[in-house]
């Protein structure tokens, strides 16, 4: 599968699986996860983002991974740095 | 950039029809990686309960056999006779596992079927509408316990987990939780070790996972969580019950 | 030809089953079949075969079930009680369209009852079973040989509709011995491989055994799948036999140990110059109701003869369908002989006259 | 020829073995045989007995109210069969454990000392083949021969040994009415 | 009289249970009947009765044969494959001729199924139960009004003939709201004393609760007082109820669910001229069959309705024996719709024209 | 002359229909005498089981309520929560608690079902003509274990006892033989403290007796009482498993 | 009088509360009345709906396909519900959350912006009771002050509390309607 | 019931009851109890008996009783003695 993005996100989210439980945000120890305000998927719920801003700051953790029930996160880390 | 985490492969693309939160998720999310990274997909036949997580069948891009409720190691002890090679999971909750298939838990434990049994301890009957399990806590308010369960009616909050542990078949039994990534690490490493001692032919395994329902515990996923660590945890304690390292 | 053995009824059935290529036996101890499990503990390991006493009845209609749902040709056996215990299972095997034999010798009920033959168990082999619309295919032997022919045929049809087949027999079918004729084995290697089977998703889509259908267009869709088989199966599957029914004018319809019993009636009772024949349902679901019934312009009268308080009646007017009396006499608890037959169509006789 | 009998006896005196035997011998002389047992709630102890139905034609019921013979070698045995035994029929009895006589007139009786002859053989647990011998003396419907060459189908493997003294218990009970009836 | 209350079908059950004199439950759960466990668990500690939830319907339904064999008015309840796993208990229930009343919210089989209602146990429920020759008596309830006064019904029914009674509902009778009137609450301790309950054996000969008969003559004794017992309830306890029957030419038989609906359809049809009416079975065992025969002079064809593949009709055609056709409609899986039930009895008004 | 020992009032006249040298006699005699020396005879209701013991309602001269193979704690549970003033006790064979009924009793323990259940370890089916047992020993020969039985396919012999203890609501477990008058005395102590913690309304209780059967064992009666001593003993420790002294 | 009518919405939306109420009140005015919740595998989440009918002779089915009207509160059941409406029937919506348009001319349609005035009125929850009173402004079954004398039957005991609420929030959509009407 | 018996036995057995199992002939201390060899009840087994000449050996220890499956033996002792 072509792993491009366009922005180069690190945190990327499946919102359609997302049910907005909110554990991931918890549990996210540079607290860069929240809840899109300005959008719901086909099931009703408002999905988990982390905005473009932040993504940055993403510290490759995998706690927000672990804690999904709905396994809806993607993690990225770049290539350099290991 | 390099992928450090994604959806496993051994999961199907279906989306869970479990609530928001409901940890059956991620124990499912587990199972998959231990299947991937043990490269058994193809080899394994998973037994689905009758529960909420009866639809199992439908996440877990293996070959997948319904049970009747509770009898999932029953149906799993016939398919593991006829293809002793193969891997065989059941996935059971406690429901299914510690009430009406008391029977047949104790007895492919007995008999050390050599299968690995997944236990989703949530304390309560999900998938029916939350009545009392054998799980449920002292006090516990469900559909059929409305005035909290009654130790005197309705007994202790049953170990089957303990109990099983004092038969001679199992080889390795454990109690974990998913309430936080630590703890999810940490159950999915007994998760495999589990599945690894049955390629290894060692007979029954079993895992019990303390588990969160916060639909029927009418309470917000996160308090779900705080509720299994503060209520559940003090009534099953973490940890291995049972590990015969060496054969023979 | 083979050479004749003289064997036990439930010997027998065991010797079929592995010759059938069945490997795989679960089952839990119960009189009067309990010759069953003990012959298949001792021959099934020389094949290479699996013996797994479980734990209960309804433990061994779910590991059938397993086994079923793997691939397997596999058998159970039990009698009365325990086929109760084995309803649920039973459902699910059928639901989920699955092959298997399931031997059913039956004793009297009802509750623990006693460990004498009857024939008390038609309405649940046939009809009742379980909760749902589905049926078993039942077959009733008359002779120690026909337990062997059809146990064998069993794992035929069963594998060919994908759905449980029945044994039918009784604790005195069970417990006799007489000489049989075994065909040759079959090697189960030989058999066709069951593509839906789930053996291992290797280089494959997965494979589902299931019975849930939660969306109602799905479920009514499921049923009609099994409605449709039924209809092949009625269509294709009935057996029986006839005797003496050339000239018959009344007709005895029975099956298994009353068949035989009746038989001897019958013989007695054209000795006395009644013309009286009979009609052996071999299948009893499906039913032989078109044969039954393509005999109501000659015959005068029928007498079903059970081992009950009158079950397969109940399809024998189905089939007849108001147009000639049909008469019952059985005994229960207890093997009635063939005088006290023999005196009923002495009655009917004098009737028609 | 179509012959049905009834055996009869305690638990343990063989019975069942010597219906199979008579059994076996006509199945392999190419006759139609069945063995039924009675099978009760009494598998401890108490009596046994067994329905052998030889026939030249095809057997309907493998039971049957009227035995053409029956052979009982203890007297509750010999008490409830007897009475149903055919007119005119066959009663083979024990007579080292009946002293009682068969209360029908119509009847023949063979009386037969098997224990007795039995322990002259040097094992009470051949009894059994004295009845029966004596019995196909009386009845000719299988050759003793016959039954004697069954004896290692029917019997268990571990008894083998035993076969020998079978054959010279059948033999003696042959003997015991051939005697009677030409003495 | 009382006043009228809104309440759900379930829960209705459990409120006519326990002014019935019922103070003992055991069950366990399953959808679409959860409400009654629900409910007696909320209310039966108010009365110092006892709800206990099982460890599985096995269990539940031997704590019901202990409880009903030691005296007590018990109830208990499932669905469909929870009824299945009750089958062996049952069949000892009945064969130690106890009283206890069981429901049955029936959803669509086979296996596991799905949860919507359907009439696919009829033949459990009235034939093949279980092993043996035992009947259970069977209501039908239609509406809530009538699961109440058929459920207070049973514990009588089942104390006169101490025999397992079942009240048949399906999930949507379960599931829906309608006002009922309750009766006046019976005292369990003004209720006649049972003198063959195990209740310990104070100054009397000891009492055993027992289905057991070794010898043969016992063991169909025991069936012929059994036979004996549902012949009365054949005579006495048939309930039926017809409509729009006076000049009907077609009727349509249905019961339950399937009834509501069809009288929804006949209303319909005769507003075309159809002269349509229906035969509604209250009791299902015993069936109305001499009530059915009786309208067979006036009555040109007969229309079974049911939601299952066909089940009833049997029963109806007993009744018919021939007499006149008896054609079926029935869906799976799906509850049908009144037009389309009458879209059948246009065409069979067709045809009688 | 003074009677220092006779049969007890407890008994009804008929004659047991067990084999010669069966202790199924014994433990009948055991309880009735108890039922004598407590005086509960006629608020005693016993659940017989489906086994050699079918017929226990014969011989026990107090109101006995016959169950389902398996499930008599089951039908105890529903008697005694009628009358939870009367006596209820189950006797149960090693395939009927073990096996079949192995739900029932773990659910009826768990509970604390304020009953008594008396077990008869014999290893093997006695009733059903001599199969294996979950109880039978390694290489034990059955009719359905022809060849021995075998650990591999078969399991370990089922420690029931052992594993019920490990549950909270049993107030008193205990395992007792009945090979020598020495133990028999011991066992009828056992079975007393068990009657009378029912009557103190102290919940469950549980002693198994290690018992022979002649018949299918295929030895004679002595040399049954032997190979209990010899081989069901060690594999069957004797003594108290659980023992909850004081309450609250 | 005989009303079909068809509620639907979101899990949570109190969609069965409606039903529920408009039931027991036409009880109270001595109707023939059902409830018939819709159940399904998706008791988490999803839509519910139910049927009531209210009638002045016995109902028959408590079903219906032909619904005389509908009361929906969100798309998927305004999709769902809206083509089975008899013709010329009535469509109440909850025009806060739908802002397709019904797809048919025959029908009569109330847009009801129930959760702006349910927040106005200070709780989301009561849109339910602003879309009931809506409705029974155009359908006079029942009258409005045996709906709210109703509310404390049907009402859990925990929610009395919200009782006025719930009667404000029928008088609102009743209002709704009335004005349309008459303005 | 009438305790008196012709000869003062301390050791009566039901001889109907017994099966011959031979437990309590093992069991006995002093060696008094043996099978009896000339008669047999009406079930076909040959009783335990204690002869008349030994009775007065029986050292009252209870062990016969405790050891009989089937409950056939009636103990007694001297009043006296004790
Ligand atoms: C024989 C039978 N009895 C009862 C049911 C109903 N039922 C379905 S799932 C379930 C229990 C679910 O609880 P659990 O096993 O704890 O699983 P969870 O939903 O909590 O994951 C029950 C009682 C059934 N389907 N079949
Ligand atoms: C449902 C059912 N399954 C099987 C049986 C047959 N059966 C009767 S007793 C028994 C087991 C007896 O063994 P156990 O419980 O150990 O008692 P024992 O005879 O050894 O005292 C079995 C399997 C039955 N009656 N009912
Ligand atoms: S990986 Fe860690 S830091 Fe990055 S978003 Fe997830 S929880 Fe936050
Ligand atoms: S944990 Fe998963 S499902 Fe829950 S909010 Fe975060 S991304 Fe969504
Ligand atoms: S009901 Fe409970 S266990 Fe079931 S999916 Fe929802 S939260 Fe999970
Ligand atoms: S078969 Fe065994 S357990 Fe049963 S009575 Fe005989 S010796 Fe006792
Ligand atoms: S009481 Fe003791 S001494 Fe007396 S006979 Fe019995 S065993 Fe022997
Ligand atoms: S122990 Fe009892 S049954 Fe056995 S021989 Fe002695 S008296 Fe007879
Ligand atoms: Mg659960
Ligand atoms: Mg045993």
């Amino acid at each position: 599968m072509a792993e491009k993005k366009t922005v180069e996100k690190k945190v990327v989210f499946d919102e359609e699986r997302c049910k907005g439980c909110e554990l991931c945000v918890d549990v996210c120890p540079v607290d860069i996860i929240r809840m899109a305000e300005d959008r719901m998927n086909s099931h009703g719920y408002q999905p988990a983002e982390v905005p473009d801003e932040d993504q940055e700051k993403c510290i490759s953790c995998t706690q927000c991974y672990q804690m999904c029930p709905d396994v809806c996160i993607t993690l990225y880390k770049e290539n350099k740095k290991d | 950039m390099k992928k450090i985490a994604s959806y496993p492969d051994s999961l199907t693309e279906k989306h869970f029809h479990y609530c928001p939160g409901c940890t059956h998720g991620t124990v499912h999310r587990l199972i998959a990686e231990i299947m991937d990274e043990l490269d058994i997909r193809e080899e394994t036949i998973g037994v689905a309960p009758v529960g909420c997580a009866v639809l199992a069948y439908e996440y877990f891009d293996c070959d997948m056999h319904e049970a009747s409720h509770g009898r999932a190691p029953a149906v799993a002890t016939g398919i593991k006779r006829v293809h002793p090679d193969k891997v065989v999971f059941t996935y059971q909750g406690d429901g299914d596992l510690a009430s009406i298939g008391t029977a047949e838990i104790v007895h492919a434990a007995n008999r050390g079927e050599n299968i690995t049994t997944v236990f989703i301890n949530n304390a309560i009957y999900g998938m029916t509408g939350g009545q009392m399990a054998p799980t449920t806590l002292e006090g516990q308010k469900t559909t059929t316990s409305p005035y909290g369960r009654n130790l005197k009616e309705a007994g202790n909050p049953i170990k089957m987990t303990e109990m099983l542990s004092a038969l001679d078949g199992p080889s390795y039994i454990a109690r974990v939780s998913v309430h936080t990534p630590k703890h999810i690490r940490k159950a999915k490493k007994a998760l495999k070790k589990a599945f690894q001692r049955q390629l290894d032919g060692r007979g029954f395994t079993l895992i019990e996972v303390l588990s969160t329902c916060p639909t029927n515990w009418g309470i917000t996923p996160k308090d779900a969580l705080n509720w299994l660590e503060e209520y559940m945890m003090p009534v099953y304690p973490l940890g291995d019950l049972k590990d015969i390292e060496e054969v023979e | 030809m083979a050479e004749r053995v003289l064997m036990k009824g439930n010997e027998a059935i065991g010797e079929a089953a592995i010759r059938a290529g069945c490997r795989y036996f679960f089952g839990y101890p119960i009189t009067p079949q309990n010759d069953i499990p003990a012959y298949m503990s001792r021959e099934l390991p020389k094949h290479d075969g699996v013996f797994l006493q479980a734990e209960s009845e309804v433990a061994a209609s779910n590991m059938v079930y397993g086994a079923a749902g793997s691939g397997a040709r596999v058998l159970t056996s039990s009698s009365s009680p325990g086929i109760s215990l084995k309803a649920e299972g039973l459902s699910y095997i059928a639901g989920a369209e699955l092959p298997c034999v399931v031997v059913n010798i039956m004793r009297c009920g009802p509750g623990l009852g006693g460990i004498q033959p009857s024939q008390g168990d038609y309405f649940q082999a046939t009809k009742g079973m379980a909760h749902g619309d589905f049926h078993l295919i039942v077959y009733a032997p008359s002779t120690v040989q026909e337990l062997v022919d059809l146990t064998y045929k069993a794992f035929d049809t069963a594998d060919r509709y994908r759905n449980p087949v029945m044994v039918l027999g009784d604790g005195m079918l069970g417990q006799m011995m007489e000489p049989v004729e075994f065909m040759e084995p079959l090697d189960p290697a030989d058999l066709p491989k069951k593509e839906w089977a789930t053996d291992g998703a290797k280089g494959r889509d997965t494979n589902v055994i299931n019975s849930l259908a939660l969306a109602p267009e799905e479920l009514e869709a499921m049923n009609k799948k099994l409605e449709n088989k039924y209809k092949k199966v009625k269509a294709n599957e009935v057996m029986h036999e006839e005797y003496r029914m050339e000239d018959a004018e009344i007709a005895v319809v029975a099956y298994g140990t009353s068949a035989r019993i009746s038989i001897k009636a019958i013989d007695m009772a054209r000795e006395r110059g009644i013309k009286v024949g009979l009609i052996r349902p071999i299948t009893l679901y499906p039913f032989p109701e078109k044969e039954v019934a393509a005999t109501c312009d000659q015959i005068k009268k029928y007498l079903t003869v059970e081992m009950s308080t009158g079950q397969m009646i109940e399809d024998v007017r189905l089939a007849v369908n108001g147009r000639r009396p049909v008469e019952f006499f059985g005994r229960l608890g207890v093997v009635f002989e063939a005088e006290e037959v023999l005196e009923r169509l002495i009655a009917m006789g004098g009737e028609i006259q | 020829m179509h012959e049905e009998i009834i055996m009869a006896g305690f638990g343990g005196q063989g019975i069942m073995s010597i219906g199979q035997l008579l059994a076996y011998s006509g199945m392999i002389k190419g006759l139609d045989v069945s063995w039924m047992p009675s099978y009760g709630p009494e598998m401890r102890g108490g009596t046994a007995n067994c329905t052998v139905i030889v026939s030249d034609s095809r057997i309907a019921s493998p039971l049957t109210s009227k035995p053409d013979s029956v052979i009982v070698m203890n007297l509750p045995s010999q008490d409830k069969f007897s009475p149903k035994v055919k007119e005119g029929g066959l009663v083979v009895t024990n007579s080292s454990l009946i002293d009682k006589e068969v209360e029908r007139e119509d009847l023949e009786v063979i009386k037969v000392p098997a224990n007795e002859i039995a322990n002259e053989l040097g094992n009470t647990r051949v009894a059994n083949m004295i009845m029966l011998g004596a019995y196909l003396a009386r009845k000719e419907i299988i050759d003793l021969d016959t039954v004697k060459e069954s004896l290692t189908s029917v019997l268990p493997e571990r008894h083998h040994d035993l076969i020998p003294l079978n054959e010279k218990a059948l033999d003696r009970g042959f003997e015991l009415v051939n005697e009677e009836v030409t003495v």
